[in-house]
């Protein structure tokens, strides 16, 4: 599979030897229905990679198997040397390992930014508030928001809410990111800022997994496309072979449709 | 096992004892004005914890409906329950309850008010009858009906109070209970020669102290205090000159032992020897209490009547102190 | 400007048309009453009917209130008073207001005290409801409140409540300490310390009886309205930590945990509250160990604490359910564990989210404390049922004790019922 | 680019994996939870245990089989003081039933009245209605009871204003249209007396009954299938009353109605509504109402503007948007909250037991429980009652609120 | 001022002289407030007119006083020569000659797709219900729904439920049709299904008055366009001029935030 660096800063992004996620042989069920069917997939350290596919394909229920959020029956996943178990050490560890982002969010809209964000390090990871409050402060500057600290989240746009979430979830200091469909509940102007805050995350080598339909976003910034289907992964390749010469016919439909519109 | 047998521990141990009375019944055990319960039934009580504890004041009242008093005793929330409570056999029995005695001989009657123009029971066929719930009174109303085959109307009522505002009002023709309780509400009404208490008495209904099954030592404590409270009205010993009696024993040797200046009775069920003096000094003798709490005195007005010493044709009848 | 003629015409308006207003007709007080009272024959007649139930209704009530009477001590000086004007008695009221707040066996040399204890609840309660507005050291005031209340409304020595209140400290403190290392472990640690300083504090409280003591009353002592505000207050209080347990076990995926809870919430909810007072009455004795002197009210305090408690599981079910699922996810992503999530995430939300529901069962329940008059003690209820109407000085005067319990509770219940109404609109501006 | 490795080894079980593993942690909880459970429930069964008094009494419902031994006035099955307790407790519990029913009828229809009149924009009846609302939810239901006893006791004509005075001149008072009589002893009304061939007049009110639905039906059919409007309300009532009055007028009057009479004390036949189920009638409905109110209120408003105006921008009437399109929808959101109300109701019967209404909790759970002293069997007995009766009705709410929950996507 | 022919589909359009809705020296108060000032306008038989202008200037208003769901306080109104009063009568005639969309559809959520359609119908015009339904599937295949008339509205997409809504005007037999930005609360794929829908009834010659701020619709169908501000009507004019050569300053204001973005 060829890795073509098209984009300028692709060259600047470097992938590592070193595994941080292996999933081998996955197959998840929702009741009766198969949702996941032979899931293989290992992310080097550093990789960048996007998963597309039509709605109900399964995306969301592989990024939330990764993070435990979902059991799944069978084959294994193993994040960072860690395999995902029932043993709760295990899960708890894997989690503080990676950080995820929703698509509506989810900050506690009881809090304030700045205590979403210091939350989880000192309830989690046991940080004195003063040093937990500062990292806050440093990844609210870095998401450009550092003002609005003391704001609840309804007080914010969604552009914002959706920074705070990426800042929220490095605070844990994660080194994987996970994103589901970070950018559909946004108006088209809040898009860019959330995308920008996240080509700069990659720029700086965060491995990320990213399910979006954000083909300009795929194009720039990842290593590697996956477009899944009906529970399975039909195709994998670097972005610009797989958006110039899809092989698979559900690619090609699919992709026809999304950059038809 | 539980709390029989160590009932007297328990009351000396807690220093007041648990007693069982109405929510009010006037005359027989009422809250005055101040808070103080007062009344004959309360006598009882009073007398029983000056005999037990030196102290008549010593007693914690614990009002009970008619639903609840037996639920109280049998739980030991009360040591003994003093609340016009027939003795009838399957209270004794089923229950398992011990009544201790006899302090009011009292029967089941009518009221009407005077303008209805009825001087009998017999002639209240059809009749709209109000009944105090929670006592033998239901069950000695529908006998009585049935007996005389007539019909009547029954309207239940949970509370004295409730049952004398519906008579008041007009709401029923008739209201039975106890003849004692219908004395004494009548006298409370604006006008008490409005209403007339019918001749028929149709049921007996013994009234007295009752405690739980199994403590046998309890039960005589308060069987006794009672008995000495009616062997003092029969010797002639009342509050004002038991103290003196005491203090300077005569040569009636019964006297003496019930104010325990001889022989060893207190000892016998576990007590100081004077607590029958205790209990007379606290509240009189039998006779002072009736007097003062519902005598023809009072307001309620009874005559002594069945409960009357035996020695003047009533019913009051003390075995010997010996 | 009727040069507005299709398609060739185009206009363009030069000049402003100035607001005016509205003609006659729409505006005033005639407007209003021709729309609001008169606006067809149906609404007229409506109208006229609503007067005359007014009129009715003022008619009997106007001279009630008016030509009433505050003076007398008996119902005869009263109608000698009133000479039949139909003014009302309320000499009882006057005569027997104490009785109706406090019952007849509270000292009254001691009434100062339960009457501190209330005042001092418009200290306690509202940095509890006004979480957000006020401060949140004044929260120390909600939480002393309890101890002194028992204290003053009691009596005893000092030192009862305030070491049971150190003990509970030291439970909450050593519980903090531990939880770093696990909840259940802190749970256990806490209620364990919490457990043994009780028992401690007990030895030195009987031991040292007389140490600042003010003089004891009985539980059996409380009576009148006093006996429903203890009553509502404490079962209400009581009930929501427990219905806040309830509603997370029936939440739980542990089967026999929720399905205790399930059982118990419908068992309860399922059978009137008189059933439980009956139970609480007749039956509890029975299965508490003999001789414990669990008097009526605690017993009484257990039933209604436990019927309220579904109530309100249920209440908080609905806000726990009321919650976007992504919020117990971004929880769990973040990785914290059940109880911090719970704690810190959802209970917050759910809550907030639940007070009107809370609100409308507290209200429900402090109505539902007159049901202890059935099983003959002597709240406002009760006392007027039983000793007040029954006293010969009163005898026969319905109407304006039973206003007086009217307005008692009306008061009380719907200010409590504005105050969530207020508090529902400030939920949904908050934080906007 | 995907490398296959070796699903991780199957570990041995260790004491850890009790607390941390998910698979086991749930058993440990759910073990600990039965422990206490267990140790709460005999903790409770060694106390009950060592009452001699429960211990002697035993656990039995045998007196159920003997004697009541008092009576009952309001008997809707025939009831001496001879029949057993058991009966006297199913008379209780029809009572309850019937009190219940009745309350839940009135509570809807004044409930539905005030809450359509709050929403008025007559000014001084949605206030007054708001009065109603407010006055009777914030005022326990019990002081109602008791007030309502306390007027119907008080306010309505003494009963011996009735009677026929001795000197043989007229009552004070006669009956309303010689049929009724509101009296402190309760409101006497005339009753019903089928003769043989009564039941055929009733058969055929019934009929119509059925019949007048019919006519709905037809109607509606007629309109669906010719776009024809078939009156419906005069040809409803027609069905209604004519055959009826025909066929009682043929039969030679089989039905008749017994008025009361004066007896000595009280008026003989007719039929009788004690105050006691007036009181708690009327009570429960009122302060019921006072809620059902609110929830129809709710419910309206609930269904947003947009919806009535999109059936006028139809075209359709007032009357038709209500019936078609607001009263529809408002119902899904009024039903549910209802029927907890109705359920409040049958609960709240219980509080019969302050007027002295015989219902359950009047007979079983008060004069049987006071003479047998079984306290213990009667308050299971009288819970497992009210348990059932609410289970069902919240069973039956569950199937309607499934039935007609609106489909999405 | 000449009328550009720029679009095939108007060409098709025809206008005929009779007059479909007069308005004349109309005002409208809610309490003290004016909303609607001294309004005049005439729509003939066969126009489509758009009207556009910021938010709260009384737009909907005046499409809504149009079919009587809101009272004027002056002036006249008469539709197709009924002139609107308190009449109840006229008011039934007015509101059956005029069909009226919604911004949020208004289906009734009870009754399925096909009841939606029939009911008034059936109810306000007594036609048969068999005659009814007729009508209204080919009505639901005009907006090209056809096979979801069994289903209920809350199992439809929001462009789904706009054209239910216009097919179950249109089953009036309305001859005028009133739209209250119809598209304004879709999303964007759907707003084209639902503009196609309209541009369809515009060929058809129906007369229709659109509240919209579709600026390529009202291009391309629009005889008129009417700007409003403040409750006045500020500018009229057809299509092109109206766009390429505003004249009144609020509409050129106007004109440049909406089109500018
Ligand atoms: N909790 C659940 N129970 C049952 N089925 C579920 C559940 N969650 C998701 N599914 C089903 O699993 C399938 C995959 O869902 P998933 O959310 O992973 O899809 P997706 O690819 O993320 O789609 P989208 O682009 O719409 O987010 C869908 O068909 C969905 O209906
Ligand atoms: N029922 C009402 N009572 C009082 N004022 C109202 C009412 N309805 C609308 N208004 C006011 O009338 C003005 C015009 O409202 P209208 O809805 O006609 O505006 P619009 O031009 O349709 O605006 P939008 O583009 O936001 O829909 C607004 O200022 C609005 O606030
Ligand atoms: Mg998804
Ligand atoms: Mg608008």
């Amino acid at each position: 599979m060829a890795m073509a660096d098209t984009n300028p800063a692709q060259s600047q992004m470097k992938v590592s030897d070193e595994v941080a996620i292996t999933i081998t042989g996955m197959n998840k069920w929702y009741g009766q229905f198969h949702v996941l069917r032979d899931i293989d997939l290992t992310v080097q350290r550093g990789e960048r990679i996007v998963i597309c596919g039509p709605s109900g394909s399964g995306k969301s229920t592989l990024i939330r198997c990764i993070n435990a959020l979902e059991e799944h029956q069978q084959g294994s996943i193993v994040v960072d040397g860690v395999p995902l178990s029932s043993d709760l050490k295990n899960i708890d560890k894997i989690r503080s390992e990676v950080g995820m982002c929703f698509q509506h969010f989810n900050l506690f809209p009881h809090l304030t930014i700045l205590e979403n964000c210091t939350l989880a390090p000192i309830w989690v990871r046991k940080t004195p508030k003063k040093e937990a409050e500062e990292t806050a402060m440093y990844f609210l500057e870095k998401v450009k928001i550092p003002d609005q600290a003391n704001k609840y989240p309804g007080q914010l746009s969604g552009g914002q809410q959706q920074r705070v979430a990426i800042a929220r979830s490095l605070c844990m200091k994660p080194r994987i990111m996970l994103f589901d469909e970070p950018t559909s509940a946004l108006d088209p102007e809040m898009i860019k800022e959330v995308l920008d805050t996240m080509i700069q995350l990659a720029e700086e080598g965060m491995t990320m997994l990213c399910v979006t339909h954000e083909m300009g976003f795929a194009r720039q910034v990842a290593n590697r496309v996956i477009f899944m289907d009906a529970g399975q992964i039909v195709e994998q390749n670097a972005p610009e072979p797989f958006f110039t010469n899809p092989q698979n016919d559900r690619t090609k439909l699919f992709l026809s449709q999304i950059l038809g519109h | 096992d539980g709390h029989s047998g160590s009932t007297l521990a328990t009351v000396q141990e807690r220093g007041s004892l648990n007693c069982g009375v109405t929510t009010g019944v006037p005359g027989f055990a009422e809250p005055d004005s101040d808070g103080v319960w007062q009344g004959f039934d309360v006598a009882v009580c009073r007398a029983v914890a000056a005999g037990v504890l030196g102290d008549p004041t010593a007693v914690t009242f614990v009002p009970t409906t008619g639903k609840t008093r037996f639920t109280a005793l049998a739980s030991g929330e009360i040591d003994m329950l003093a609340r016009n409570t027939t003795w009838t056999f399957s209270r004794d029995t089923d229950l398992k309850f011990d009544f201790v005695g006899v302090n009011y001989y009292d029967g089941q009657g009518f009221m009407v008010p005077a303008d209805l123009g009825v001087s009998s029971a017999t002639e209240l066929d059809g009749a709209t009858v109000c009944i105090q719930t929670g006592t033998t009174t239901e069950l000695n109303l529908a006998d009585f009906f049935r007996v005389n085959g007539m019909s009547y109307e029954p309207v239940p009522i949970e509370t004295g109070a409730e049952a004398v505002q519906q008579y008041l009002a007009g709401a029923c023709d008739v209201y039975t209970t106890d003849r004692s309780a219908l004395a004494a509400q009548r006298a409370g009404f604006e006008d008490p020669d409005g209403s007339v208490i019918l001749p028929e008495v149709v049921s007996k209904e013994p009234l007295g102290p009752l405690v739980r099954h199994g403590d046998s030592e309890w039960g005589d404590i308060v069987r006794w205090t009672l008995n000495a409270l009616i062997t003092a009205e029969e010797l002639g010993v009342t509050k004002g000159n038991v103290e003196e009696m005491a203090a300077a024993p005569g040569d009636n040797p019964e006297i003496n032992r019930l104010l325990g200046t001889e022989g060893e009775l207190g000892a016998m069920i576990g007590l100081e020897a004077d607590w029958a003096k205790n209990a007379i000094a606290a509240v009189g003798n039998y006779g002072e209490v009736f007097d003062t709490n519902i005598g023809e005195s009072t307001a309620i007005g009874l005559a002594r009547g069945l409960n009357a010493q035996y020695t003047d044709g009533g019913l009051i009848y003390s075995p010997p102190f010996r | 400007m009727s040069d507005t003629h299709a398609q060739s015409v185009a206009f363009v308006r030069k000049t402003e048309i100035p607001a005016s207003p509205p003609p006659m007709a729409e505006t005033g007080a005639l407007k209003w009453v021709r729309e609001n009272l008169f606006s067809g024959p149906f609404n007229t007649i409506m109208t006229l009917l609503g007067l005359l139930v007014i009129f009715y209704l003022l008619s009997g009530l106007i001279p009630w209130i008016v030509n009433g009477t505050w003076e007398g001590s008996n119902i005869q000086e009263c109608r000698a008073i009133l000479q039949g004007n139909g003014g009302g008695c309320f000499a009882v009221i006057a005569d027997r207001w104490p009785q109706l707040l406090f019952g007849f066996q509270y000292p009254d040399y001691l009434r100062w005290r339960p009457t501190l204890a209330f005042l001092l609840l418009f200290a306690a309660v509202p940095p509890a409801l006004f979480v957000m507005y006020l401060p949140r050291w004044t929260l120390i005031a909600t939480a002393v409140y309890p101890f002194v209340a028992y204290w003053l409304i009691w009596g005893g020595t000092v030192l009862s409540p305030v070491l049971t209140a150190a003990s509970l400290l030291a439970g909450y403190l050593v519980f903090q300490k531990v939880e770093r290392r696990g909840f259940v472990l802190g749970l256990a640690a806490g209620i364990a310390t919490a457990f043994v300083a009780l028992t401690i504090s007990g030895f030195i409280t009987s031991a040292a009886s007389g140490v600042l003591a003010l003089e004891l009353v009985e539980s059996r002592a409380m009576g009148g309205f006093m006996l429903n505000m203890i009553l509502g207050t404490v079962c209400v209080s009581l009930s929501i930590p427990l219905g806040i347990l309830l509603a997370l076990g029936r939440q739980s995926k542990l089967p026999i945990v929720k399905g205790f809870c399930v059982v118990f919430i419908e068992f309860v909810r399922g059978v009137p509250l008189i059933t439980l007072l009956f139970v609480a009455n007749v039956v509890l004795a029975y299965f508490l160990p003999p001789n414990a002197n669990f008097d009526l009210i605690i017993r009484v305090i257990i039933m209604i604490t436990m019927f309220s408690a579904a109530y309100i599981a249920e209440v908080i079910r609905g806000g726990l359910a009321a919650l976007p699922k992504g919020q117990y996810e971004a929880a769990d992503s973040l990785g914290l564990d059940y109880p911090q999530a719970m704690r810190l995430i959802i209970l917050p939300q759910a809550l907030k989210i639940s007070i009107p529901g809370i609100v409308n069962v507290a209200v429900g329940l402090f109505k539902d404390t007159t049901l202890v008059s059935i099983i003959s003690m002597f709240d406002l209820v009760g006392m007027i049922r039983g000793p007040i109407l029954s006293s010969t000085q009163w005898v026969g005067v319905y109407w304006e004790l039973w206003a007086a319990a009217c307005v008692l509770f009306f008061i009380v219940c719907y200010g409590i019922s504005q105050y969530s109404q207020w508090l529902e609109r400030q939920l949904r501006t908050d934080h906007r | 680019m995907t490398t296959m490795t070796d699903p991780p080894q199957v570990e041995g079980f260790r004491i850890g994996q009790l607390i941390n593993d998910t698979r086991y942690r749930s058993y440990t909880f759910q073990f600990i939870a039965l422990v206490c459970l267990i140790l709460g429930f005999s903790w409770l069964a060694y106390n009950a245990s060592q009452n001699d008094q429960l211990q002697s009494n035993g656990f039995s419902y045998e007196f159920l089989y003997n004697p009541a031994g008092y009576d009952i006035n309001q008997q809707p099955i025939p009831y001496t003081s001879q029949d057993t307790h058991l009966r006297a407790t199913i008379i209780g519990a029809i009572n309850t039933i019937i009190v219940a029913f009745l309350a839940c009828v009135t509570a809807t229809i004044f409930g539905v009245i005030a809450g359509v009149l709050r929403l008025s924009n007559n000014w001084i009846i949605s206030k007054l209605m708001s009065v109603y609302v407010e006055m009777f939810r914030n005022i326990p239901v019990l002081i109602w009871i008791i007030i309502i006893f306390t007027v119907a006791a008080n306010t309505f004509p003494p009963i011996s204003e009735f009677r026929l005075p001795r000197d043989g001149s007229d009552p004070e008072r006669g009956l309303l249209f010689g049929m009724f009589a509101a009296t402190n002893q309760g409101v006497f009304v005339p009753r019903l007396v089928f003769a043989d061939l009564g039941w055929i007049v009733a058969a055929t009110f019934l009929a119509s009954i059925a019949g007048v639905f019919g006519w709905k039906a037809h109607a509606k059919r007629k309109l669906y299938g010719e776009g024809k409007e078939v009156p419906v309300l005069g040809p409803s009532l027609a069905i209604l009353l004519v055959p009826t009055i025909v066929v009682y007028f043929i039969l030679g009057m089989p039905v008749s109605l017994e008025n009361p009479e004066m007896g000595r004390f009280r008026f003989e036949g007719g039929f009788l509504l004690r105050p006691s189920l007036i009181a708690l009638w009327f009570a429960l409905s009122i302060y019921t109402g006072a809620f059902i109110a609110e929830n129809v209120r709710a419910g309206i408003l609930a269904i947003s503007k947009g919806q009535s105006e999109a059936a006028a921008a139809l075209g359709l009437r007032p009357g038709r948007i209500m019936s078609l399109v607001v009263l529809p929808q408002a119902l899904r959101v009024i039903i549910p909250p209802l029927i907890s109300q109705y359920l409040n109701i049958t609960k709240n019967t219980s509080l019969a037991i302050a007027v002295g209404y015989m219902d359950l909790t009047g007979t079983l759970g008060g004069i049987t429980l006071n003479q047998t002293g079984r306290a213990l069997e009667c308050i299971l007995l009288l819970m497992l009652f009210y348990l059932t009766f609410s289970l069902a009705i919240s069973a039956i709410m569950n199937v309607y609120n499934n039935s007609v929950k609106l489909k999405e996507r």
